[in-house]
């Protein structure tokens, strides 16, 4: 216990005393940490709750379902309040019905006498509990595993190629001396300033004429050649020495093979981090697909859970859970690989 | 003999109890390695003879092409021409949406955008709503970005302290970068709405509920404060990673010379920071011109037009709205590409001359 | 096998010239140094004969073949890197059959190649390591290594040695000659260690400024240096120089020493280190004042100033006792003189 | 390997596509603010059933798709077969005459004939399609509220000035944060407007520049949202023609009174539960009358089908009495069949008390609009005159524009448009 506590209060400088800027960190750092995971764990508890729950304030902290008891004389089970009777008494009581600003409780042990009751002294009795309903029903209504499929399909594929064509361009960018070098590696960092949404009506036409409109492949293509990835792998690229292009050259190597055996390997964690931002991007991809795709067969998940904003009303319970049920492969790609982004960025991001 | 025995104990000793899994993974990692990579070797296999062929016969010139044509070829089809066609949109009327049924009109929509008495003043404009977006993208990236580079400069400093759970709380600060912004908007619209989370905390501790997105401040300080959420942890590992490429040595040095440390942060950190620095500065720049979805979900360009910026603008001018007009659209995206480009030069041509300045 | 030939090899990067006109002929199985100062084109001269880069004029054969526009991989040679460029990404064993595989040889005839010469260069513990988990010595080893396996018609060794600390660098040198002994194959060997140069080479080709100042075998190189740079380049510590006059065949050193010398006008004379002792009494010598005396035990380096400002470095045996600030004058024998015209050539 | 891999996926599809291949396919483009989606689904299921031959794709899609994107297909000659719209005048060119394909062309101009000039161009005679539900816009109220202030709710006649009077009493009784609120469009203040005497249309068919009247109702609105009276989230908090409804802030009882429409019924019904009694209240009055604005999405052909036969088939199978019926009983909309409406006896399946006096008075007030509201969904500029009152009118109201640059500001941008388009 003791070890575990000078671990936590491990501290940079010597001797035992705390300086401040110390405390200061590790209130920033705690503080972050809330400020961080906190709205992700609101997302999740959130979307836990029926809809008459989200639309409440205060909201909840916890989801919690109405309590209901089985009362003698009724067919369905009746829901419990806390009502605080005329005298300053607080009883649980069960309501029978309720008729304007006034309701008709019953007490469960004595189900003959009813008392009626202000509905604004009673407060019902909740228990925490979960609206499955918002993850069952549309893994039931919605066609979960065809959009899963198809973000998959759309994730995988976008980013093998996003890793060939990019490592590519970038090793002959970086490798080679050729006329008009400068000039591509400005169009491609001038690019990058081009958001999608600006250039959504062309690109639509450009795609709609080369036919891919409804197709995967539509959305796959325009994705690929990203700048940043060119840029990044591009700059990881330059600190590999030319000394072992040269030495694989003499060892009969050809280009390609420079590429494939030399080049490739040994840009791995800038190409892993490339992988894990494509997979991610691919994956969140709304706007886009939403232009590109119409057929309900080849939706993506977010594009899926996106059906439920009507023009008039937008199902929040329904596009909380899947929300969350999208978010759970970055979630598991955090989890598992975090370290890996983390350092990977650090190693690759800019050298 | 006995050294060798003590030898082995030395080395198996500190893999403890897990010794046995971890001579199953490493017997199982490479052959998991090569059943993943089999496929991969396949592939080249049956690649490298066509690719020496190409070799052979275009020479090391023709390999440049082999290894830029694919890349450049789909970054042509599908970002250099969508620009130029936006460029031809701009000058081009009417409501139709296809290029072909659309009529020239010249330079009119760069006209109408740039009619204006005084710029500084959005209603004196023939487009009003371009100019009020314009201001308000100018103020929020002047705030976001310096926001975001002191947090997640602050963010880095703290985590280059050599301190507990160090690799923990690197990640998770970059948690959210991981999420889509429609996500990130539609949480933090959810905390901040009349009936959110942030309001029952305030309720809690005694004060009036705020309504957050309603007041032209707050939410305007919600979407600096949500895009930075979003994306700071991306910073601070690049900022992060220049500050554990500074040699140590240069604080010891500093330390046996009783500087400081606020002079340390100043003379010595922040200069060595600098190509990082720069790359963030750039990155933070276009991303805070080009913000649109987070802020979009989260205020949808309220109150008023206070959050409106420049994307929303063009994004619902030109595609979104039911009355669209996508010449005017395309007219607005590109003065702000202009800008954009402008301002990224210029930044670059600074830190290459502060960069000039200090080898000198 | 083994020949190669440049003639008259230039090389510019964009305007620079850096290599001007060379022509050289290494024979087989020789052991050729390509030595001289940073930047003075040695590395690029190899590099062009490893097929690297392309001369910008001239050509180079191997073998009687000319393989100016050939690629490196066809010119059948191999090449040991300053850095070594051992794959970082695969084993030993994969580093030195890398180069095989792309040939398409046979997977039994490669294991045999490397096997070989692991033995032979006593690595074969090492085969399934990561070059970084390698000292720098059996980097060393095995980038020798990588070159051996192709059996090349010559190896190029670009500053090989210059990442090891002095007591490894000696060890190696010895393997290296050893190994061409034993190899008998071609080698072209950069340095800018004169040293290494020395005890290395069958000839050494000395370079300044991307030109060839002279070719020749180590000890003719010593004694017999064709102008002021090689001399002042090769040995140890370098020669002094004495500027003088020459009149009717005679010049005058300092302290009045007159010398006979093939010229007329201005002439420099230079006299090894260890070719300067103390004056006998009486004997005639150039006087000069001791501003440092370093004791190495074995013997003793003297820096002294003859008048007209010369400095004069003389290395004497043993351990004489000389203070700083003593005046004394240094003789030599005339036949260790080498004079030079005013155009820094060696005159006879 | 790659190759294989790719050609495997694509042999995939096609053998999904396959077993579809010998049936005519016809594909539905419908969105859902509801259990809608799930109705017609069950519905096509059963005409498949009885139609082996043709196979029905509903895409269920967001509201955003047939909003953003359908357009352009439709532009380029493409889409669905069959779509579920709501901008139909502004389209109607690319809606198909299904005139020659049904099979009784008088039953439909019998049932549905009145709205064919909502989503035809002028002047033409086609059959594009029918309304899947007719919406009216009008008010809710939150009478246990009411009650619990002791406020009697207003009668039928009572004026806005009325409603929001009584509202804010409930509101100051029962401390909430605002007395009402209109949800964020053009389209629900429209009706409004024209009970204050705004005619919307000018002599020449074009907008005509927006009058002292309407500016009397947009004058209130403003002044209503500056004392606090209106609940400012819904129009202020959102920039453009963005739609935000009010209907979370009903349903959570912050406001007495909630002016929407008639679709909301099913939607406050799910979320209210027991926790209050609502009615609906039909739409307060003006000077001019008490009008609200009828409306409602469509299901029309598209021009570009390959297969009008087929889609005629499947459309006059979603258009039949009984189909019509079942899905108004079970979606809680308003019918849009003129002989259902005569006929009367809907089942609405609710358990909720609220839903049937709340859904027939949406019945009766569809009698109440005046020939203004009426005129606009068959009018082509309709929704260029709402964007801009949307767009302009929140900004007066969030205090960057006075009334009267609003006004100006709104006739310019509806002039813009009529520009733009011609």
């Amino acid at each position: 216990m003791s070890t575990i506590l000078t671990f936590l209060t491990r501290r940079r400088g010597h001797g035992g005393r705390w300086h401040w800027t110390d405390v200061a960190s590790w209130v920033w750092l705690i503080g972050g940490t809330v400020l961080m995971f906190g709205p992700a764990l609101w997302l999740i508890s959130s979307s836990l709750k029926d809809p008459a729950q989200l639309a409440e304030f205060p909201p909840t902290l916890l989801p919690y379902v109405q309590q209901t008891a089985a009362v003698e004389g009724h067919d369905t089970p009746l829901p419990l309040f806390t009502v605080t009777m005329e005298d300053g008494s607080t009883r649980d009581l069960a309501q029978v019905r309720r008729i304007g600003a006034n309701a008709q409780m019953v007490d469960p042990g004595d189900p003959d006498a009813q008392i009626s009751v202000r509905i604004a002294d009673r407060t019902p009795v909740r228990d925490v509990g979960i609206a499955h309903g918002n993850y069952t029903d549309p893994f039931l209504h919605f066609d979960f595993f065809v959009y899963l499929r198809n973000s998959v399909f759309v994730t995988f594929f976008a980013t093998i190629l996003t890793l060939f064509t990019n490592s590519m361009a970038a090793f002959a960018l970086s490798k080679y001396r050729f006329r008009g070098r400068d000039a591509v590696l400005l169009v491609i960092v001038g690019t990058l300033m081009v958001p999608l949404s600006v250039i959504l009506v062309p690109l639509y036409s450009v795609v709609s004429r080369v036919g891919l409109l409804d197709s995967l492949w539509g959305v796959i293509l325009p994705t690929i050649a990203t700048p940043t990835g060119v840029f990044l792998l591009r700059q990881y690229m330059l600190t590999i020495p030319d000394d072992l292009l040269e030495a694989a050259r003499m060892d009969h190597a050809s280009e390609w093979q420079i590429y494939w055996r030399i080049i490739l390997p040994l840009t791995a964690p800038a190409l892993a981090v490339l992988a894990i931002f494509s997979v991610v991007w691919r994956w969140n991809d709304f706007l886009w697909p939403l232009v590109v795709l119409s057929r309900r067969e080849l939706y993506t998940l977010q594009i899926g859970l996106n059906t439920y904003a009507g023009e008039l009303n937008v199902q929040w319970h329904y596009i909380l859970s899947m929300t969350v049920v999208t978010m759970i492969p970055v979630v598991l790609v955090f989890v598992f690989l975090q370290r890996f982004i983390t350092t990977g960025i650090a190693g690759a991001g800019v050298k | 003999m006995e050294n060798e025995i003590a030898q082995v104990k030395a080395t198996a000793a500190p893999e403890g109890s897990d010794r046995r899994l971890r001579r199953l993974r490493d017997r199982l990692g490479p052959l998991l390695r090569q059943v993943v990579l089999l496929p991969l070797v396949l592939i080249s296999r049956a690649i490298d003879p066509v690719m020496r062929l190409i070799q052979a016969k275009a020479g090391t010139g023709g390999m440049i092409a082999v290894f830029l044509i694919p890349n450049m070829a789909i970054f042509g089809i599908f970002v250099i021409i969508p620009i130029i066609l936006n460029f031809v949109y701009s000058f081009t009327g009417g409501a139709e949406i296809l290029l072909d049924q659309r009529a020239w009109v010249g330079g009119q929509q760069y006209e109408r955008l740039t009619d204006c008495q005084n710029y500084l003043d959005p209603l004196s404009c023939r487009e009003d709503l371009f100019w009020r977006a314009a201001h308000n993208t100018f103020f929020f990236v002047l705030f976001q970005v310096s926001l975001m580079v002191s947090v997640s400069m602050i963010t880095a400093l703290i985590l280059n302290r050599n301190m507990a759970g160090r690799g923990f709380f690197r990640a998770v600060f970059f948690f959210p970068v991981l999420l889509s912004p429609v996500v990130v908007g539609l949480i933090w619209r959810w905390i901040l709405q009349r009936e959110g989370l942030l309001n029952l905390i305030v309720t809690n501790f005694g004060a009036e509920r705020v309504v957050w997105l309603n007041d032209r401040f707050y939410a305007f300080a919600a979407a600096i404060g949500v895009s930075t959420w979003a994306h700071m942890g991306f910073f601070t590992l690049i900022l992060l990673a220049g500050l554990q490429a500074i040699p140590k040595d240069l604080y010891e040095a500093a330390e046996m010379d009783a500087t400081p440390p606020a002079r340390v942060f100043w003379r010595i950190t922040l200069p060595l920071l600098g190509p990082n620095l720069a790359v963030v500065l750039v990155l933070a720049l276009i991303r805070g011109v080009q913000i649109f979805d987070e802020a979009y979900v989260l205020t949808g360009g309220g109150p008023g037009t206070a959050t409106m910026f420049m994307t929303q603008y063009i994004y619902e001018v030109g595609f979104a709205s039911l009355l669209r007009n996508p010449g005017l659209a395309a007219a607005a995206s590109i003065l702000m590409g202009a800008v954009l480009v402008v301002l990224t030069l210029m930044q670059l041509g600074l830190s290459r001359r502060a960069e000039k300045a200090r080898e000198r | 096998m083994g020949s190669i030939t440049l003639k008259d090899i230039r090389k510019s990067f964009g305007g620079v010239h850096v290599i001007h006109g060379v022509d050289l002929t290494i024979e087989k199985g020789e052991l050729v140094v390509f030595v001289g100062p940073s930047g003075c084109g040695k590395s690029t001269l190899l590099r062009l004969i490893a097929g690297l880069d392309k001369p910008s004029s001239g050509a180079i054969e191997i073998d009687g073949r000319d393989v100016t526009r050939a690629g490196a991989a066809d010119r059948g040679l191999a090449m040991v890197f300053q850095s070594y460029a051992l794959y970082p990404h695969m084993t030993v064993r994969q580093n030195l059959s890398f180069g095989l595989e792309n040939t398409r040889m046979p997977r039994s005839e490669i294991a045999a190649r490397v096997a070989d010469a692991a033995r032979m260069l006593e690595i074969e513990e090492l085969l399934e390591r990561r070059p970084t988990q390698l000292s720098g010595g059996q980097r060393q080893r095995v980038a020798i290594g990588r070159a051996i396996v192709r059996d090349p018609t010559a190896f190029l060794l670009d500053e090989p040695l210059s990442n090891l600390d002095a007591e490894l660098r000696g060890t190696m040198r010895a393997e290296l000659s050893a190994l061409h002994d034993r190899l008998a194959t071609t080698m072209i060997y950069v340095t800018h260690d004169q040293v290494e140069a020395m005890t290395l080479a069958d000839r050494i080709v000395v370079l300044r400024k991307g030109r060839v100042e002279q070719v020749d075998t180590p000890l003719n190189l010593y004694n017999r240096p064709a102008n002021r740079f090689v001399a002042g380049f090769i040995g140890a510590p370098n020669m002094n120089f004495f500027p003088a006059v020459a009149e009717g065949g005679q010049a005058a050193l300092p302290g009045g020493v007159q010398v006979a010398v093939a010229a007329s006008g201005p002439v420099s004379f230079g006299i090894r280190p260890q070719h300067l002792r103390l004056a006998a009494p009486g004997e005639a010598g150039i006087p000069a004042r001791v501003t440092l005396v370093e004791a190495l035990g074995a013997e003793t380096v003297l820096h002294a100033r003859s008048d007209g400002d010369t400095d004069v470095l003389v290395v004497l045996e043993g351990q004489p006792e000389l203070q700083r600030g003593q005046e004394l004058a240094l003789a030599f024998d005339v036949e260790h003189l080498h004079a030079f015209d005013a155009q820094g050539q060696r005159i006879d | 390997m790659k190759k294989v891999f790719l050609g495997a996926s694509v042999l995939a599809l096609v053998a999904g596509t396959a077993a579809a291949q010998t049936q005519t396919p016809v594909r539905v483009m419908w969105y859902s603010d509801g259990v809608e989606g799930a109705v017609m689904a069950d519905i096509l299921s059963r005409f498949e059933a009885e139609n082996p031959d043709i196979n029905v794709i509903l895409d269920n899609v967001a509201f955003q798709v047939i909003q953003e994107q359908l357009p352009v297909q439709l532009a380029s000659g493409t889409g669905p077969d069959i779509a579920r719209v709501t901008n139909l005048k502004a389209q109607a060119d690319h809606w198909l005459d299904l005139r020659p394909y049904v099979a009784d062309p008088a039953y439909w101009e019998a049932n549905f004939g009145d709205r064919f000039d909502w989503m035809r161009p002028d002047g033409s005679d086609a059959i594009p399609g029918f309304m899947t539900q007719l919406t009216l816009v009008g008010g809710f109220a939150n009478a246990t509220l009411f009650e619990q202030a002791g406020i009697e709710l207003p009668g039928p006649g009572a004026s806005w000035d009325d409603w929001i009077e009584a509202s804010r009493q409930v509101a100051e009784d029962q401390g909430l944060p605002a007395a009402f609120s209109i949800d964020r469009s053009g389209h629900r203040v429209a009706g409004p407007l024209a009970a204050y005497g705004e005619t919307f249309i000018g002599d020449d068919g074009l907008p005509a520049p927006l009058s002292d009247d309407a500016m009397e109702f947009i004058t209130r609105l403003v002044d209503w949202t500056g004392q606090g009276l209106m609940l400012p989230d819904t129009w202020v908090s959102a920039a453009g023609t963005t739609y935000r409804a009010a209907a979370d802030d009903f349903t959570n009882a912050l406001i007495p009174f909630y002016y929407s429409g008639s679709w909301q019924v099913a939607n406050l019904s799910t979320k209210i539960g027991d926790a209050f009694d609502w009615v609906a209240t039909g739409s307060p009055c003006g000077p001019v009358g008490c009008t609200g604005m009828a409306g409602g999405a469509g299901l029309v052909g598209i021009r570009y089908t390959q297969n009008p036969e087929a889609v005629a088939r499947v459309m006059d199978y979603l258009a039949s009495e009984e189909v019509v019926r079942e899905f108004t009983e079970r979606t809680l909309f308003l019918p849009a069949h003129a002989g259902i409406v005569a006929e009367g006896g809907l089942n609405f399946q609710s358990d909720d008390p609220n839903v049937p006096p709340a859904l027939s008075r949406f019945v009766e007030a569809s009698g109440e609009t005046l020939p203004a509201t009426d005129a606009l969904p068959a009018w082509r500029w309709a929704n260029s005159v709402y964007g801009a009152l949307v767009t302009r009118i929140s900004q007066a109201m969030a205090g960057e524009l006075t009334l009267e640059q609003a006004r100006a500001l709104i006739d310019r941008d509806i002039a813009d448009q009529v520009e733009a388009a011609r």
